[in-house]
């Protein structure tokens, strides 16, 4: 019973951490807590039997992309704090409705989902290790990972590049 | 389809929407492009979190967590184009507001 | 050489020619000139060796089959080769004057492509059997019409080219959806089979009224007829060309193609048709008394004219549709002499505003007579052909029993006759406001008194041409091999032979219009 | 075939970026239309048995043998590709830009030809993915304000599309616990309520990535705003294969005609033929009035899927194809419209078909095809597909791309007028007629159409009624 | 049958042309070559006078269209006369027109003109009769037109109104062909149905008109100013009457049996006896010689369309006997008026005066031709009016009156032209001038006594030539030699010595020759009437009435155009307005329309299950 308890916690810890996100004020704090969210889903993950995927998630979501946010707010020149101070202000007049949404939908989809029986494709018996489903049956989309990397190098060099003197300043 | 299983999928059918609707929230709302694409990190979190929910009631979680890794490296190469864009929305109009990309009308 | 083969030439020499005209001209003017002249001449050619075997009642067919219905067929018979040969003949006419007219403009290259692209698709339209082939030919003449009337390339005359072009089109796609109506029902867009499939029941209406659509915008019918007046910014080649010789007739022919000879329509449209174009032939030809620009003038008079040709085509007994073919040469040639008139007028004086001419008679003397031939022929005044095409037309009337129609259209030959001598007084007669010009060049001038002759002589001559125009339509209804059980169509050809009108079933919709014999007097 | 299309140019791009300095990285061009050449080759000329299909050293990939649509659509993409490099390498000014422009558009096209052979919902995800991460940066590359803007909207709304896509796999592999197209069909077949909802939010992601009506937003800026080259890429193919032709290709392997897919299909193409229509009837900017164009155009696809016939479906396809080279050609003639005079604001140009006289030719026969007049190509396809609509049943929908086709005839010959003919103005007056780079692609383009057009029953028979053997899998 | 084609149409047309093509410079050639035509056309009108021949050529092949002529007894006759008058014309015209511009153009339109009526009398076939009917409409317009630089308008008038009134006997025909199923004149015999009498009226307007009766006259007084003169003798004075009338009996008589009592023959007698009064109305004030000799053609119609209109056997023969009489005496007239206008130079008669003493011969054939037609015993004139009288008073004492009237008015404005023409003081300039030339003075002598001729020896033309016309409707009367009811002769003497008495108390008043006829003139409720008739011009006003319609009409094609040009343009932007910015701009407005988009797509499809 416990292993359902331990679900909801996680669930309703990674259901928060996004609403914090949405709601922080600063910037900064809402990376923070979207990486917190990313760290929840890893849990969830974990209990739900991908160790390699949470791993991977947790490596690059949390790192990867909090660094490049945090860079990309670096380079931009961040709120001083009295303008943070107000922006929080003005926030909650347009970010209130968030949370009544959310529960709103949450008791209804509660209320609705009990009756539902779910008739599911019987589980496949042999387990079949990671390794070869990824080589074998998604070479395809190994290529095509290969792809996007490539295209996210010529991403980054083109966009990332300060911009030099002798450029036409549009 | 164990009883157990179909108990958790309730669970999941009554959290998913929430951070869903959290994510499109999001980046509606917002005035802030680079909270736009936090939110959209929102709802790619959670379409992980499908996939993995999938390959789990199915037990294929092997070929779930395939998907998730490709799926995870292609979003890290979106956002980052993403953010390479903002910086440059930013570098011209020196602010980060929204409300600056709405020149091209008609 | 077969004659399959010789059908094939004529349509296929000017169109694919055509695409070659441009690349020769940018060799040579004179050569481009001659050539364009002997592509068009092809298919006048073409058609005369197609004469005698037609008119001996064979029909010659070329056909091709494609898969779902969209097979290529082409059939010459009577009636496609007497309108291949009129607008060949008066479309090598054209080209022969606009050597003259064409000389001091820019992109001749472009106007001869599409000359004689728009003539050689006219061929295709007559000789096709295959409505898909027909639509393709019928868009081809929209398309080129558009070049060439926005020839001059000010932009308030392309607009003009733009309108006429949106208004053909959109009539166009209309008959298009007729069309498929009709493929839908029939199977197949030959009309050999669509004319068995509807041998018995009449095509559903909502299929005439959007084929009627198309031929109304095509020929310049009272709805959809004010692209033809703005049309005539276009060079007076052109407007001859399309206004009175060849793209008005298209419609009008399709119409005698399909609704005549091919799919037999309810009742209502033999008095429907009349009525409508009885309206486009009083309200344009109101119009033409009032404007004042030369060829907007004739414009209008050639959409009322059209709707004469209408009223002979759609009356559905013998003499209206023998009329309408008579009315269509005589019309073409006639029309064709009074645009080329304002062609050399307009070169000459520079003026369009026919209050601003006068007196040109004194110093253009061929030009004046020419012009008023022609117009004496469109009025349809005896020694010139265009009176036995308005008289049989107005006897179709009468013997239909359309008596309030039939009274229409002789006010409208009123207004005919006024507006057309108020044009030919204005610009020709009376003081000629300053220096009056000197005769137009040569080619021009032997074109248009070529037209107003073969005007003369289409009236003097007629005997020649009411025989092969009755061999014609009754090719047309089908009743030139009697099929068996209809009492076939006895005209006798000596008068004191019992009449007996009787139609054929092909127009049993509407009693016939004359059937009784006659019983009283005959001595 | 399909080794060649996909992993070759991810060779060649690795090859091209390796550090030998900055000559070397001139190569870029060539191998990019060498590429394209080899591509649209493939599928005219009979060298298949030299690159059998999926036989490849490396193993048995999973991929499918393209069928008739699928040859049809890598030829659109050669031939489209092949036009962009030639405009996009002249209008670039930086050679380091040019050789970024030209390696990405590979990439793109690696991309767009996995996405028509993929033969499962999951790599047609990726290689939606890669095609739209390089159109982002494609079109972000001139840095100026528009640019920048236009690409943030697409990727916005594509990051939606992708949300949505990668929700209904996730579902079908809860229900089927695979993502090949046959599991998920069959899943369908039962009627599965989940698999409904499933395949809708699929069709609403390729709806979105399509530019459909209601979704169209991101298009119009996108296309406006990127540099000529890429719009002429984006516009001639990209939207078309990730959106378009994935939509067709779920509903001939997934959905089938089951359920109201034909009634959505049929709203919404006629609602985006008609707004598209409209819209692009009251445009100053020469290229906004074509994208608006193409979302008009992609709307008779998508009818003429919807009327469920086989008439339909080879309309579709036909038109998908004619689309892509007289709209190409289009931006092609804007592209050099562009370079000659600087502007594209239709109101201040005028009368440039007598300096430009290739440019007014090809424009002219680009937009009688467009608009549907014979004998062009797009007049066969417009037949087809308003023939099927009628033959199907329904006449409103046959009746609204009638109409919808004489609007686009206004807004064209509107256009015509505006920038070829009417008079030339003084600024203008010493332009000359565009480089080889634009007229030999324009050229190249406006036969295929005249031939296309004229030659229709050889095409037909050919090209057109293999795709009908699609139908088979319905 | 080609004797008939050949000699009387194809031949008169190829003179015409050849007298048009040959060279100016040799003189009288054209005119040469114009008496020839018209001398051999008399030669052969008399050699085939009264044979009865008929032909038919396959003209039309088919739809009922055949070349058929036919030479009859009264067709016959109408050739000879008109092959008569049109050689003395030309005779006359060959000095006439001697130094006036175009006479080449003149005498084709002339012996043009004559091949056609030859055509026209001899058919068979209504299509052909129309045929060269309106054959004449060229002719017409071409001989008006060369009279002077700005004679134009009067031929364009002319042609419009005789157009018109042909297009009307066209429907006529095309009605009698659809009643009567064939179109050959001599098969069609319709009684007077509703539709027969329809199409009847529709042929008469066209008859009436070529006649020149009252609604369609207006371009005769025009063209007496504006064309050369020896048209005037030629077509309105005497040709056109001829055939006009010719066929208003052939459908009165032979096609459509006009009945005493219809409708129809009351229309006619109104239309004759309205022309009569109000043509001798104008003619009486007129300055102009020409313009005065006009008016009378008009009013002499009048006699001839009541005479046949009574549909009584006498009325008919009288009709057609005035018909003659008056083409005889209406061309001397005219002649005469040429000669003095040759001679003087002007026709106006305030300027003339006394031309009597110097020009004898011409004054001779005036007085003469001036008795006959008003009506006085021995002249032609007389019995022909007495014939028409007797018919009138049979129908309707009314017509009779106005008939009468006619004579008396016709007959005072005789008496003032030849007074102040020829009588009264020669003025000085006039002193000079000699005789007409003896070219012109023949034609005028020859006439003048063929008045005296047919007025005394009046049974030749009547019983010979007109009662046979009349087939069974009057084998038993005689009508030739005097006329039979004495009292009506009474009546018509007395009417004569009042306008005598009339002109000699008018001259006393005013004391010049043209102040005759003033006190009607300025008579109180007449001259208002006087002064309104100038816009009462039938024709003016039809050109109005077109006016306004043309301009409505017009109105409704500038309204379908606005719908074109105006509605759907500003419909079309407006749309394209809306749908151009229902997008938004900004990228949240396109993924709240996306989510739309998706709901839509969600409902349809479970809106569906």
């Amino acid at each position: 019973m416990n292993g359902l308890t331990l679900d909801i916690f996680l669930l309703a810890m990674m259901t928060a951490a996004a609403v914090w996100t949405v709601m922080r004020g600063s910037l900064l704090r809402a990376v923070i807590a979207l990486a917190l969210t990313s760290i929840a889903l890893t849990a969830v993950m974990f209990r739900l039997k991908a160790p390699i995927a949470a791993v991977f998630e947790l490596s690059v979501c949390a790192g990867l992309i909090t660094v490049v946010f945090m860079s990309t707010i670096a380079l931009t020149k961040p709120l001083t704090h009295k303008e943070t101070l107000d922006y929080t202000k003005t926030r909650m007049k347009r970010f209130w409705l968030l949370p009544v949404i959310m529960a709103l939908l949450g008791s209804a989809l509660l209320y609705f989902t009990i009756p539902m029986d779910f008739n599911l494709a019987a589980p496949l018996e042999t387990a079949k290790n990671f390794r070869n489903i990824l080589w074998e049956e998604r070479q395809f989309d190994l290529i095509g990972q290969i792809l996007v990397i490539l295209a996210g190098i010529f991403g980054v060099v083109v966009l990332f590049k300060e911009r030099s003197k002798d450029e036409p300043q549009d | 389809m164990t009883q157990e299983t179909a108990q958790l999928l309730r669970l999941y059918i009554v959290f998913l929407p929430l951070i869903f609707v959290a994510g499109f929230y999001c980046v509606i709302t917002t005035r802030n492009l680079i909270r736009t694409l936090l939110g959209l990190e929102i709802l790619t979190k959670a379409v992980t979190l499908m996939l993995a929910l999938a390959g789990y009631l199915t037990g294929r979680t092997a070929m779930s967590q395939a998907l998730i890794i490709t799926l995870i490296v292609i979003e890290v190469v979106v956002i980052a184009v993403a953010a390479g864009v903002v910086l440059n929305i930013f570098r011209h109009n020196n602010s980060l507001d929204a409300r600056n990309i709405r020149s091209l009308k008609g | 050489m077969s004659k399959e083969l010789i059908m094939m030439l004529t349509i296929f020499v000017p169109v694919a020619g055509s695409a070659a005209v441009p690349f020769i001209g940018a060799v040579s003017a004179r050569a481009r000139n001659v050539v364009s002249l002997l592509l068009v001449a092809a298919s006048v050619i073409g058609s005369f060796i197609m004469l005698p075997e037609v008119l001996s009642g064979k029909v010659i067919t070329v056909s091709k089959t494609l898969p779902l219905g969209f097979n290529l067929v082409f059939v010459s018979d009577m009636l496609a080769v007497f309108m291949a040969l009129v607008s060949s003949v008066i479309g090598s006419i054209i080209v022969y004057y606009s050597w003259g007219y064409i000389k001091p403009y820019r992109n001749q290259n472009e106007y001869y492509f599409m000359v004689v692209l728009f003539i050689g698709s006219m061929m295709g339209i007559v000789f096709s059997a295959n409505l898909i082939m027909l639509f393709i030919f019928w868009e081809i003449t929209a398309l080129t019409s558009w070049r060439l009337i926005g020839f001059f390339r000010e932009k308030d005359y392309v607009l003009k080219a733009d309108k006429s072009f949106l208004v053909t089109v959109f009539g166009a796609l209309m008959m298009l959806l007729g069309f498929v109506m009709i493929y839908g029902q029939a199977g197949s867009f030959d009309l050999a089979v669509i004319k068995q499939t509807f041998a018995s029941s009449p095509v559903p209406n909502i299929a005439v009224i959007l084929i009627l659509l198309g031929i109304l915008s095509k020929s310049a019918t009272l709805p959809l007829h004010t692209w033809l007046p703005d049309a005539g910014v276009a060079p007076s080649p052109v407007t001859a060309l399309l206004h009175a010789a060849v793209l008005v007739k298209i419609g009008v022919y399709v119409y005698a193609r399909l609704f005549v000879s091919t799919i037999n329509i309810a009742d209502v449209w033999y008095t429907a048709v009349p009525v409508i174009a009885g309206a486009s032939a009083l309200v344009s030809a109101g119009a033409a008394l009032v404007d004042t620009n030369l060829k907007r003038i004739i414009a209008y008079s050639t959409v009322s004219q059209i709707g004469f040709i209408f009223l002979g085509l759609s009356i559905g007994n013998e003499t209206g549709i023998a009329g309408g073919l008579l009315y269509i040469l005589m019309h073409g040639l006639a029309k064709g002499g009074l645009f080329l008139c304002a062609g050399i007028v307009e070169q000459k004086t520079h003026e369009k505003d026919i209050t601003k001419l006068g007196g040109l008679a004194y110093t253009m003397p061929l030009t004046a007579v020419s012009f008023m031939v022609c117009s004496f022929s469109v009025m349809g005044i005896p020694p010139f052909g265009g009176f036995f095409a308005k008289y049989f037309v107005i006897t179709g009337a009468v013997t239909a029993q359309q008596f309030w129609i039939a009274s229409t259209f002789v006010a409208g030959a009123f207004l005919t006759i006024i507006y057309l001598l108020r044009v030919f007084a204005l610009t020709f007669l009376g003081e000629p406001k300053g220096r009056a010009p000197k005769e137009g060049s040569f080619v021009m001038v032997s074109s248009v008194v070529a037209l107003s002759v073969l005007s003369l002589a289409g009236g003097v001559y007629i005997n020649y041409l009411t025989g092969p125009m009755q061999l014609t339509v009754q090719q047309m209804l089908g009743l030139l091999n009697p099929v068996r059980g209809t009492q076939t169509q006895v005209m006798s050809t000596n008068n004191d032979k019992q009449y007996v009108l009787y139609a054929s079933n092909k127009i049993k919709g509407i009693p016939s219009r004359h059937s009784g014999t006659i019983s009283n007097g005959v001595k | 075939m399909s080794w060649t299309l996909v992993v070759v140019p991810i060779i060649a791009v690795i090859l091209l970026n390796l550090p030998f300095g900055e000559g070397y990285r001139k190569l870029a061009f060539p191998a990019g239309i060498f590429l394209a050449v080899l591509q649209s080759a493939l599928v005219l000329l009979p060298i298949e048995n030299m690159f059998p299909y999926g036989a490849c050293p490396l193993s048995p990939f999973v991929f499918l043998s393209p069928d008739a649509l699928g040859l049809l659509m890598i030829l659109s993409v050669g031939i489209v590709v092949f036009s962009a490099l030639l405009v996009g390498w002249r209008m670039t000014d930086k050679t380091s830009r040019k050789s970024d422009f030209a390696n990405l558009i590979i990439l793109a096209m690696a991309g767009m030809n996995g996405v028509i052979l993929s033969g499962d919902l999951f790599s047609l995800y990726v290689f939606l993915e890669i095609v739209a991460v390089s159109s982002f940066i494609l079109i972000a590359m001139d840095k100026n304000r528009e640019a920048l803007e236009g690409s943030f909207k697409y990727i916005m709304l594509s990051a939606v599309a992708t949300i949505l896509i990668l929700s209904s796999i996730s579902v079908f592999l809860m229900l089927t616990g695979s993502t090949s197209f046959s599991a998920a069909a069959a899943a369908l077949k039962q009627g599965n309520h989940a698999a409904v909802l499933a395949s809708g939010l699929f069709i609403i992601g390729l709806l979105i990535k399509g530019g459909i009506a209601p979704f169209h937003g991101w298009l119009p800026d996108a296309y406006t705003s990127a540099p000529a080259g890429v719009s002429i890429f984006l516009a001639g193919i990209v939207t078309k294969t990730t959106g378009i032709y994935t939509i067709i290709k779920l509903v001939s392997y997934v959905t089938g005609y089951t359920g109201p897919v034909k009634e959505i299909l049929l709203f919404f193409g006629a609602v985006s033929a008609l707004l598209g229509a409209f819209a692009a009837l009251d445009q100053k900017n020469f290229k906004r009035m074509l994208a608006y164009s193409s979302i008009s155009q992609m709307g008779y696809v998508i009818m003429g899927l919807g009327a469920g016939n086989p008439l339909g479906v080879m309309g579709a396809a036909f038109h998908l194809f004619n689309h892509a080279i007289f709209k190409t050609q289009l931006f092609v003639n804007s592209a050099a419209v562009e370079q000659e005079t600087g502007t594209l604001n239709m109101d201040r140009l005028g009368g440039l078909s007598d300096k430009m006289p290739v440019t007014g030719a090809t424009s002219v026969v680009a937009l009688l095809s467009t608009a549907g007049v014979p004998p062009l190509s797009g007049f066969w396809s417009k037949l087809l597909v308003i023939v099927a609509l009628w033959v199907a049943g329904y006449k409103i929908y046959a009746l609204i791309a009638v109409f919808a086709g004489v609007v686009t005839l206004a807004y064209l010959l509107s256009m015509q007028r505006r920038v070829f003919f009417g008079n030339i103005s003084a600024s203008f007056s010493n332009i000359k007629e565009a480089g080889v780079s634009f007229t030999l692609p324009a050229v190249l383009l406006s036969t295929i159409t005249i031939a296309a057009g004229v030659f229709f029953p050889y095409v037909f028979e050919k090209l057109i009624i293999p795709v009908q053997a699609l139908l088979g899998l319905l | 049958m080609n004797g008939l084609l050949q000699f009387f149409i194809i031949t008169p047309s190829l003179l015409a042309a050849a007298a048009f093509l040959s060279p100016k410079r040799i003189k009288g050639l054209r005119e040469g070559i114009a008496l020839v035509a018209t001398g051999l056309n008399l030669y052969f009108a008399l050699a085939y006078f009264g044979r009865d021949i008929y032909a038919t050529v396959p003209w039309g092949g088919g739809l009922g269209l055949d070349f058929s002529l036919r030479l009859y007894g009264f067709s016959s006759f109408i050739i000879a006369s008109a092959a008569a008058f049109s050689f003395l014309i030309t005779l006359y015209s060959s000095v006439f027109m001697y130094k006036k511009e175009h006479p080449g153009q003149f005498y084709l339109y002339l012996i043009l003109s004559v091949a056609m009526i030859n055509g026209a009398v001899l058919a068979d076939n209504l299509v052909v009769l129309l045929f060269f009917w309106e054959g004449l409409l060229v002719t017409l317009f071409g001989m008006i037109f060369i009279g002077h630089k700005g004679a134009y308008k009067t031929a364009m008038k002319a042609l419009i109104i005789a157009g018109i009134t042909d297009l009307c006997m066209m429907l006529g025909i095309a009605l009698t062909y659809y009643l009567a199923g064939t179109l050959t004149i001599s098969k069609i015999h319709l009684p007077m149905s509703f539709g027969a009498s329809v199409a009847f009226i529709f042929i008469m307007i066209g008859a009436i008109s070529k006649a020149g009766s009252m609604p369609f006259h207006s371009w005769i007084p025009d063209a007496a100013v504006d064309a050369p003169l020896p048209f005037m003798a030629f077509l309105p004075g005497s040709l056109e009457k001829l055939i006009g009338i010719y066929f208003l009996t052939r459908i009165s008589l032979d096609m459509f049996q006009l009945s005493a009592g219809s409708w129809v023959s009351t229309v006619m007698m109104i239309v004759g006896a309205v022309t009569i009064i109000l043509a001798v109305m104008m003619a009486l004030v007129q300055k102009d010689f020409k313009k005065l000799l006009s008016y009378h053609a008009i009013s002499q119609v009048g006699y001839m369309i009541l005479g046949i209109g009574t549909a009584v056997p006498v009325g008919i023969v009288g009709g057609i006997f005035h018909m003659l009489n008056n083409a005889i005496y209406k061309s001397c007239l005219f002649l005469t008026g040429g000669a003095v206008e040759h001679r003087a130079g002007t026709t106006d008669l305030r300027k003339l005066g006394g031309l009597g003493k110097v020009m004898p011969v011409t004054f001779a054939s005036f007085i003469v031709a001036a008795l006959a037609i008003s009506g006085v015993p021995p002249f032609n004139g007389f019995f022909s009016k007495e014939l028409v009288y007797d018919g009138a008073l049979e129908r309707h004492w009314i017509f009779y009156f106005a008939a009468v009237a006619g004579s008396f008015f016709t007959a005072a404005s005789f008496l003032k032209l030849g007074h102040s023409a020829f009588g009264g003081k020669i003025s000085e300039e006039f002193k000079k001038i000699k005789e007409a030339p003896f070219a012109m003075l023949v034609p005028m002598v020859v006439i003048a006594s063929a008045c005296i001729v047919f007025g005394l020896y009046n049974s030749f033309p009547i019983d010979k030539l007109i009662a046979p016309v009349l087939g069974e409707h009057a084998q038993s009367h005689v009508f030739s030699g005097f006329p039979h009811n004495i009292m009506l002769v009474a009546i018509t003497l007395v009417v004569l010595a009042g306008a005598v008495l009339n002109h000699i108390y008018g001259v006393k008043k005013t004391g010049k020759g043209l102040g005759a006829v003033d006190h009607i003139h300025h008579a109180p409720v007449l001259s208002t009437l006087y002064d309104k008739s100038g816009q009462a011009d039938p024709y003016d006003i039809g050109m109005k009435l077109t006016g306004i319609l043309a301009a409505g009409l017009w109105y409704i094609d500038r309204g379908i155009d606005w719908l074109y040009n105006g509605f759907s343009v500003y419909s079309a932007y407006a749309i394209a307005f809306v749908s151009k910015n229902i997008r938004g701009a900004s990228y949240s407005a396109f993924i709240i329309w996306s989510l739309i988009g998706a709901a839509a797509v969600l409902a349809m499809m479970f809106g569906k299950s």
